[in-house]
């Protein structure tokens, strides 16, 4: 048909780094010193080992619901390490390895799933959003969060992490335009874990990637091996470094898998095969980079059982520390706190009617 | 006759009105292979297939449009929002267009739609999946609003919420989906939307609750009976929207003093218009000002402190001795 | 760099059947008979010609505010002519054109733009949506319309309208991807008219076309001249047949212009040039059907000016019925009707004590 | 001094902040080159430009969220939705986040932003322009929600929610931005959010109301003491939240006797909450059933009759008499 072709300004590649074995593209490798390397390494470990821990925790009924991000460990640690500390960091609910790389503390994380809300307490100069439990809610904020840090001139710059599933939200749809609309420097990481709940992603959306839904925008999108540090690092790097020079957004699409359950309420057994997550075993983000690390003798298997013991003891102390102050913290007038600068009235009033109570054992 | 929780007193419910009726369609995140995340819907998509029990992507504004559309075509659609604290994403579909439809048509397009959402604290869950703002939907003017507080009129209820002609807001207390069971007949049971029921008669003090905490309002009318022989009358609201007020302005009347319950926030809560209502209905027969206990004016705290939210049975019966003293 | 470029499955068109001078691609031209197409012209006039009636009346208090159609009558009468009466109209709040022709009353557009809910009364064998003024709203309904004509397995299928505007809401975004995701038969029609009140296309998003906003959820699109009545009806012809076969939606840019108000509560001096206005005057689709029938010796200067006076007729009395009924609809009470299938007993109670104080000269 | 209306007011409120505060952003759909529907803003864009009076595309999730995240970062921003019809598009931000962040961090981000939006009838507006949905906002912990009457309260006030460090919803009564004017004084005024004021003094019975309906009962009151020789007062709430009750109540307990008077619905409405108030305040001195004078429960009716849906004087007056020969 005689029809004119529209020339659209962006398509979508696809990058990846390492393969399967841990074998990486020289040309296409990010620089990362050895010593961050192992770091992130221990970071990806750690975060395993605790969300291990807490499967087990939650069945004992010690902890109670969260979602692991067993799987996803490269792809969350793999960005983080990609920015500075001075960039703002905006999870939504699953993203318990990037909290860790940031230095959020695991006793903390294990308060707050044991359900205090002490454990989702951010440090004041610290540059991390709380966990957003509402789906792809976290993006319109996270857009007007890097708008801010580029009204101040400043370099920093936001990312953002959402799942498959919140791409079908209107939060991204309406964030992701603002986005490039003003040009706010800010990385939108999708990790395309395969799964929202029991929704595959083939039946989430019809777009044959979820990366070429930033055309919508003529936003620039890549689409990575999100089980592979080093493609989601490289992915990272461009985009922030494009977002820094004032180039504005960039969206990745990380492809990555959920291990585990969605989150301890879930029983997976009901809708997907254990074959599927079987195959996906073999692109463990953590056993693919420590495939890399022993190839370039950067860690040896006498290492790997070394830091194993040290980050069982780690999470082991996190939890007894957690559980003591589950004990101490036993004043429950902290439910009136932190809901206004200062209580109104009407508020005060009732705070102290629940403390009557509690002092006279109600 | 079974004896069901009321989860499977509304998978009763759905089961039976979609196999009567080939135009009621469920939808919603996770609601067809997954059998819904409390599993209401289990086994639905086994027995009715694809095209009538629907896996959505998650997205509440296109849930909510989605069953307004197929309402205003004719069908019956019965949506899911997985919970209450993520239903506001489509609020606005619901205010907008659910409510008004019919009325912006005058009369073409009546929207016979159920939206089902589990609501309130208890379950120990997460951040946003514990609210009870039902309020929302009750001060919208086109909807209705159900609140279910057992297995047998949970069933009852969501029979007549998907055959009215009118979109209903039909709120699940999750706390007590499978907290008893109760016998449910397997013949069909409606309930009229719009009607309230006395719980347990008595003549000294009127207790109006519903949803989850009826049954502590419940435990509590027991234990005055018991320990001050006071005997509570406790009506259940069942509907918020319309509400129906003759019954408790009635039994007011015949009681003179009045506790209300609810774990929804207490400033412009459910209980401020239960209150009016007294007011302007039966005024001079109080003889004690009219008590509320409910949820505090906090946002719903992570759930180690979530009864410290909830009113609990003590505080109920302090409020109801304080009305019984006065 | 060696990244591998992922291939999309769709790419974005435009298409144009007549110029400027009202010359036709007699390739590209859909087959419309000359009785219709006369019957559009004259649905398009007079669309024109009640808009300008009613900014007059406007002015002079006698109805209200509300949102011509000037300038993008092709585009509406052309799409709606390309569909059965069974198919279904979901329009925004900009579709007298499209309205008109699906035989809507002028009486009843004057009796609802003059605040009588009356105006809004939907027949109840039409297959019309009443007007829907939050911006994209009507999509999400639209689709689970659209699953309903598919679900009862009829051959109807949807058309909704949409303005540049709402392509920025969430509501398009997640009624796009359910209406891809479940296959319905839908078309999407976005007029993309320039201006959304004061905010003009190229800020309203930064992507190329409208149409590649489609390619997000896999779903096809076209752009197309929409000021050219000939392109319209091609086009949603053919997207109409996609979704009567059971392909799925598809989407339609139309490129348009608003040339007059956004509403006449709005004064676009605020906002834009006149020059722009006045360059779309040669684009009026008006005109142009009307140099391409003349050229065709399907319509003559003198057969307008009879069309004018009859349409002039027409609007007249049109008012004139409406005033007469306004005089008449004396009765406030109907304020409480329709609200609900049945008056439940708290608003019967109102309605009787407003009944009541109407009595009694409140 | 100057005499302005309303909306002149609140244009002086931004521009004095914007000019003090660098880090006042204001932003939200045709509020820059247009200066907004209402012209609030008008002026600003030429005075301040594009990156503090931002035009966006039209998302009012998208808006609320931006607004979100520029006071997480420090920032003060002032968003508009354009009319409160339109605010449920991104309601949900405001409950899941603006609400929510400063506890969800425990402190450590407050969210000090300001959501304005035209609310109410009585303008001929289109459909979904002419609600009064206050209760959604006020029911909602966390949120503060303010309604201005006068130019003067109106400056005041605004100025006071964009130094608030808690997000304010910022009603405003789009039936009197023209309607009349005030002196407001040129050098900055504040008014401090959670009180109210009274604004007719009187002891034989007291009328509570707020927004565009404060001057009907400030009307009602007129005519009462003209006609019937008793003395009303007028209490103008200004905050819904937190409610400042001290004031009514106290009134009532030396009257007796109290009217409500809102244009929002009257089911869960906001005078459900006040009496609720009342009842736990000064039950024992209520001489007559509180009244209350409200819009319908119905969908505000297209313009020809949306006089019919509001509060008039009359109603207020048969309203107040009743009250006052109970
Ligand atoms: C707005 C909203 N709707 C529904 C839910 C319930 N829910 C929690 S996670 C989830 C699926 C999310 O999938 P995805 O975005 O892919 O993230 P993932 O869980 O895979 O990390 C759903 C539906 C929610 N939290 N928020
Ligand atoms: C949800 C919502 N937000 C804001 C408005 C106010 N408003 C009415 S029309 C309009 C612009 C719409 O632009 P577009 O979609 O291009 O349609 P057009 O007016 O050009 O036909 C706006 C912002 C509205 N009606 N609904
Ligand atoms: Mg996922
Ligand atoms: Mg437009």
């Amino acid at each position: 048909m005689p029809r004119k072709q529209v020339r659209l300004e962006h398509s979508v590649e696809y990058l990846s780094v390492m393969d399967k074995r841990g074998r990486v593209d020289e040309k296409l490798a990010p620089k990362i010193d050895n010593e961050r390397l192992l770091e992130m390494h221990r970071t990806m470990l750690l975060s395993r080992r605790l969300d291990e821990q807490m499967l087990i925790l939650q069945r004992q009924g010690r902890i109670g619901t969260f979602a692991p991000a067993i799987g996803q460990e490269g792809c969350q640690v793999g960005a983080m390490a990609a920015l500075s500390r001075r960039d703002w960091f905006v999870p939504a609910f699953r993203e318990t390895s990037a909290m860790l790389w940031r230095g959020f503390e695991p006793t903390n994380l294990l308060l707050y799933n044991a359900g205090y809300n002490e454990g989702g307490a951010i440090p004041e100069d610290s540059h991390d959003l709380p966990i957003a439990i509402p789906v792809a809610s976290q993006l319109p904020y996270a857009v007007g969060l890097a708008y801010g840090t580029d009204y101040r001139d400043t370099d920093e710059i936001v990312i953002t992490f959402f799942g498959d599933g919140a791409t079908s939200e209107g939060d991204f749809h309406e964030a992701m335009n603002f986005a490039s609309v003003f040009k706010t420097p800010i990385v939108f990481l999708c990790q395309n874990n395969h799964w929202a709940i029991s929704m595959p992603r083939r039946r989430q959306s019809e777009s044959k990637t979820l990366a070429q839904k930033a055309l919508a925008y003529g936003m620039p999108a890549l689409q990575i091996d999100g089980n592979d540090v080093f493609a989601v690092y490289a992915a990272v790097e461009e985009a922030a470094e494009r977002a820094r020079a004032g180039k504005g957004p960039m969206m990745i699409e990380a492809i990555t898998y959920r291990m585990s359950v969605h989150t301890t309420a879930d029983d997976p057994g009901k809708y997907r095969d254990e074959e599927e997550v079987e195959k996906w075993q073999e692109w463990d983000p953590i056993l693919r980079l420590q495939k890399y690390l022993k190839a370039k003798k950067h860690l040896t298997d006498q290492q790997i059982d070394e830091l194993e013991e040290e980050i069982a003891k780690q999470v082991n102390e996190a939890w007894e520390k957690a559980d003591k102050q589950m004990q101490e913290l036993d004043d429950p007038s902290v439910i009136f706190d932190h809901l206004y600068e200062q209580l109104p009235e009407y508020l005060k009033a009732q705070r102290q009617a629940f403390e009557q109570r509690l002092k006279h054992g109600g | 006759m079974a004896n069901l929780n009321m989860a499977d007193a509304l998978n009763l419910a759905l089961m039976q009105e979609m196999e009567k009726d080939g135009d009621v369609i469920v939808f919603g995140e996770d609601v067809g292979v997954d059998g819904g995340v409390f599993r209401i819907t289990d086994g639905l998509l086994d027995r009715f297939g694809e095209r009538r029990v629907i896996d959505t992507p998650v997205a509440e504004t296109a849930i909510a449009g989605f069953a307004i559309g197929m309402a205003a075509y004719g069908l019956k659609p019965v949506g899911e929002m997985q919970f209450t604290g993520f239903s506001y994403q489509g609020f606005h579909q619901m205010e907008s267009h659910a409510a008004r439809l019919r009325w912006r048509s005058r009369g073409r397009y009546p929207i016979s739609m159920v939206l089902r959402m589990p609501y309130g604290a208890g379950v120990h869950a997460l951040e946003h999946h514990s609210e009870s703002r039902e309020v929302y939907y009750a001060h919208t003017p086109g909807l209705k609003m159900v609140i279910p507080s057992t297995p047998r009129n949970a069933r009852a209820l969501l029979v007549s919420a998907i055959r009215d002609p009118d979109p209903v807001i039909f709120f699940e207390p999750k706390a007590i989906y499978r907290a008893f069971r109760e016998e449910v007949p397997e013949e069909e049971e409606t309930l009229p939307i719009g009607q309230s029921r006395t719980a347990r008669q008595g003549s000294d003090l009127t207790m109006i609750s519903y949803g989850a905490m009826l049954h502590r309002t419940l435990e509590a009318a027991e234990r005055l009976a018991d320990e001050d022989g006071a005997e509570a009358e406790v009506i259940d609201l069942l509907s918020l929207s319309p509400l129906d007020h003759e019954r408790f302005t009635q039994s007011a009347r015949n009681t003179g003093r009045v506790v209300i319950v609810h774990e929804a926030h207490r400033s412009y809560g459910p209980a401020g218009e239960i209150m009016a209502r007294l007011i302007e209905e039966s005024f001079y027969y109080l003889e004690a000002p009219i008590r509320r206990v409910t949820g505090f004016d906090t946002i719903v705290p992570m759930f180690a402190r979530e009864q410290d939210y909830l009113p609990d049975v003590e505080r109920i019966l302090e409020a109801t001795r304080a009305a019984m003293n006065d």
